[in-house]
């Protein structure tokens, strides 16, 4: 069944950025979006849930290939350079693929 | 020493020794809260028992120390330290906005030692909160940008503390003295306990900054213990001009010479995201507060007693 | 207007204005324990004060009330806003069940005015939280799924909510007046404090009612509007018959008008999903909550007043 | 290896339902099941951790394909209509391959 | 019986029960902070009032005992248990160390009777935690991993519980009785409330417990039970030599009746890490905090009447 | 395009093992680590959240074939025995693939 297999995307970024990062998502297509707090470590050093802003959240979406690819550009090209961003992509199966787009 | 500074010191001791001493982020939210409401809470009674004449010129006098001091800091930062022009625009927005936790350890040093302050000092800490920020922006862009402007001013102005510094001054007002009197126990008598745990939590943060300051050496550590004293006394004599008490007066030269430590970074991230977040926020959190609460505030009480013709 | 509520409309401001003021949901955990113990310790030590020799006829009074109400609410929700039969009951059993913090408002309200009230009024707190969610149920399928009743009842019987105020009345009543005073700095003077945090939170937590207010429409007004005073003036109609002071005649008012929106909604999301969640806690949370904050529980107070005789 | 890979199935629900839930995983055959809090957005709107009757869980089980297919139907019939739930499923590898039925 | 336990019970009953009753961990952590430094600013601004000439000697001989006391408990495990060489070391260093609840409510017990205790016993506190730990460790490894004690000795004395109870006892100690009169009214007054939570949440951890106890079986129970006296009468003995007042006897009692659930648990379990950690913590978690609390207290102080001549 | 495929390795293990593994991921060569909060059950019984020492942490980590295999190898050996942990590892792809090694 091929019509089932979506993308998971799943983005760990500052945690101010989650507000604005959320709306768009939804602009650039998502059907909805889950998010969770997160620490950790990567290029610009330790960031610990001690103190809300220096601490992490991760997003995950799960979408179809379009709308995938057009996250990832869009925060690729407008947070990259400056925030504290990873984005992984991996293939999932869903149920009611009518839900995702 | 006020004993509530020596939590900060515990924090700090605490956080280098690499203890795994830690406040949940919930608990930290609760403090700032209850910090932000009684300051609020408490300016709000003190306006309603003795409303003002002549406050607006201080507010106008007030807000003009505001837009003016980032135009100081920005290239004294710029020559001094010879960061880039993002860089110097944040420090210029930081130290040109105001620290809550530091004017609520000069309030509680004026408690200790009885001396009264003007009631209108809380409104004038959310005056001088979003002034600096808004230069500190235009000073790293030169106005671009502008079509994200509606969005930063909500954001600032309805950033937490603004809205719980001007909701507990209303709330105060509104009730006053009698009204506010079931609202003491929490708010009021507590104070100092919340301040004392609220300070632990700084010092565990701070800690967390040191390895940047030993990565940025002599740099942050000049600015965070230079810069504070000519803004303290620049507002102390705001304070002395504007006709405020000593007490007024100490309070005011704590907030020009403190530096924001939430307002000013989220609001910079956003807006000059090309600034190094981790440049102010150390210079701001982890030299220029303890400066500020172990040496700073008790100097600038010299300094207002000094203005006020007594020996301080 | 008690200052308390006052900080709902703080809440409610800042969450209407998307300001970014957040409450941890583990702080808000906190506050609603406290105030659920200290309203059952408070109503436990009085029991102990003063045993009631004529408290059985009461109980069985104020459980009668609370099976009755849903059986009037539920056609009402059905003719007057034409929701489907699972929605009808959904609000049968929130209108039907009771709102712990209403009654802190209320007591709060009281105890500003120095108006004694009955001891077992938190008893009656506890009595009437489930028998309308019980009756909802019934309601909504006719007593099918009955395996499950026994889970349900489980679940309803040992939510946080009755375990801490019974919890709190027991342990108020085996340690008595002088047992209790150690614990009352925490529990009794921090109370209005506590109160008012709760409600800015209640504020937040309304204003994210607003736009389902906005897509349902006037039924969830009028109804949220209109509701609370005759289910109130039944509340006060009992209250007096059974003999209970003004002050406890107000506080059953207050509680026969409020609506739940921590009890009821939990066991209803899951003895009736096909109900909409939405419908009912908006008219819960958004509209009777402020309504009776700041109107109704004034108005109770007349008409308790009324009925006793006095000018209110 | 064909016998270390698994199937790792990821359900994000309403708050109130995690010990509904989990207690019908284990009866489903799952030998274990991870669970954090989130919030998210979706067809029945936001959900925010604000309140902890409208936040999310997030549940993750790593089981064998027939449970994970038992886990999946289950939840779909019994859920799916009146409540705010995702599921999806990714492959997985895992070590000690014992543990996980 | 003081209330406070009753809050435990509450607990239990809930958890037992299976109620949702459940407190986040955010709040149980504010509550043990608040706690520890509560018990450590009241020993030191204890110790300012009357600092101590004879207080080495007395040092000397309670980390003595400190010391003897797994060496006392490791065999009779193994006997009286017939579990592994680590279980055993593992309940060494769990009974030989100290529960700071329990002291707690020792001291809660204490002030209801309004029976004095010498000021050095939280710092008595502070030396009993680490000795047990550190030889239930050896007892188990037989010295080796030398390589990781640096580690393991780092993340002991920098535990959470240490830093906070002598950051308390120096800042207590620093400020003096007048210096720390602002922070009373958070610290000290609000001490059995804060408690009372925490015994809340205590009920509702040692129900978690319960299934591990009925696998388990007996021996739990019955080293849970019965090890506690003999220990806190060497503890009462000890106490009585090194000339404490009755009150101050009676707490050395607790503490060495006492077993650890939040250090030694920690420590353990990096250090020993065969051990089942279970085992220990449900017999010091679900049986001796519980027996402790209900009825050792009352016994130890009995006791120390007796040493002192008095009839308790 | 090969390049941009990594493994994504999650570990979920008590929480008081957290500053340990991670320091550890970063000996094995993790170019970074993101840490998540969670409870859970599995072969060592209910983890649960309210009490810290009893709950779960969910560590993952981007990186190379050759460093996932380190740090599986190494985790299992040290932890396995004795501690709750689990591990399970899916393939990604990243966006700025010079950040993971
Ligand atoms: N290799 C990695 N594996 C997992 N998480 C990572 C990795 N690198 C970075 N992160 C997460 O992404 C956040 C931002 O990364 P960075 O922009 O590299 O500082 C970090 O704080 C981590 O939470
Ligand atoms: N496309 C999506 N991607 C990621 N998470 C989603 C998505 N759609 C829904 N969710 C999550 O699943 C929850 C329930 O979804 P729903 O039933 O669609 O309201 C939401 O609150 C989100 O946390
Ligand atoms: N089959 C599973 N699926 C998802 N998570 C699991 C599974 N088994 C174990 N876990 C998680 O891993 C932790 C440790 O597992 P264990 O060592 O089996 O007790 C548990 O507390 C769960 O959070
Ligand atoms: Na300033
Ligand atoms: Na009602
Ligand atoms: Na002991």
């Amino acid at each position: 069944m091929p019509d089932d297999s979506r993308k998971l995307v799943t983005i760990v970024t500052e945690a101010a950025l989650e507000h604005e990062v959320c709306g768009e998502l939804e602009d650039l297509g998502a059907a909805g979006y889950t998010v969770s707090n997160a620490r950790g470590k990567g290029s610009r050093g330790v960031r610990d849930a001690g103190w809300s802003s220096s601490s992490n959240v991760r997003i995950e979406v799960i979408c179809g290939d379009d709308v995938a690819n057009r996250i990832e550009q869009h925060l690729r090209r407008k947070y990259y350079d400056h925030y504290a961003m990873i984005i992984f992509e991996s293939d999932v199966r869903v149920f009611r693929p009518d839900k995702f787009f | 020493m006020d004993p509530v500074v020596w939590f900060f010191a515990l924090g700090l001791a605490a956080g280098l020794a690499k203890s795994d001493l830690r406040m949940p982020p919930a608990i930290y939210d609760l403090l700032s809260m209850v910090l932000l409401l009684t300051i609020g809470l408490k300016g709000g009674v003190e306006l309603a028992r003795a409303p003002l004449a002549g406050l607006i010129p201080q507010v106008i006098a007030v807000l003009a120390m505001g837009f003016v001091l980032p135009f100081l800091l920005f290239p004294a930062a710029r020559l001094f330290g010879r960061v880039s022009r993002a860089d110097a625009a944040s420090l210029a927005a930081h130290y040109g906005s105001v620290s809550v936790a530091t004017f609520a350890v000069g309030v509680a040093f004026l408690v200790d030692r009885n001396v009264a302050y003007d009631s209108q000092l809380p409104l004038f800490l959310v005056l001088l909160e979003v002034p600096a920020i808004v230069v500190g922006i235009l000073l790293a862009r030169r106005v671009a940008a502008a079509q994200r402007w509606g969005k930063l001013l909500h954001e600032i102005f309805l950033g937490k503390s603004i809205v719980l510094l001007v909701g507990g001054l209303l709330i105060g007002w509104l009730a006053g003295p009698d009204g506010i009197s079931s609202l003491e126990p929490f708010f009021f008598d507590l104070f100092k306990g919340v301040l004392a745990l609220f300070l632990l939590e700084m010092g565990l943060i701070a800690a967390t900054q040191a390895k940047a300051l030993r990565d940025n050496g002599v740099f942050l550590v000049l600015f965070g213990v230079l810069v504070p004293l000519p803004m303290a006394t620049i507002g102390a004599l705001v304070g002395w001009m504007i006709g405020l008490s000593p007490g007024g007066t100490t309070l005011l030269a704590v907030l020009a010479g403190s530096a924001s430590y939430i307002a000013a970074p989220a609001a910079i991230r956003v807006a000059v995201p090309e600034a190094n977040p981790t440049l102010s926020l150390t210079a701001s959190l982890g030299v220029t507060f303890p400066f500020n609460i172990f040496f700073g505030i008790p100097a600038y009480f010299k300094i207002a007693g000094l203005l006020h013709g007594g020996g301080g």
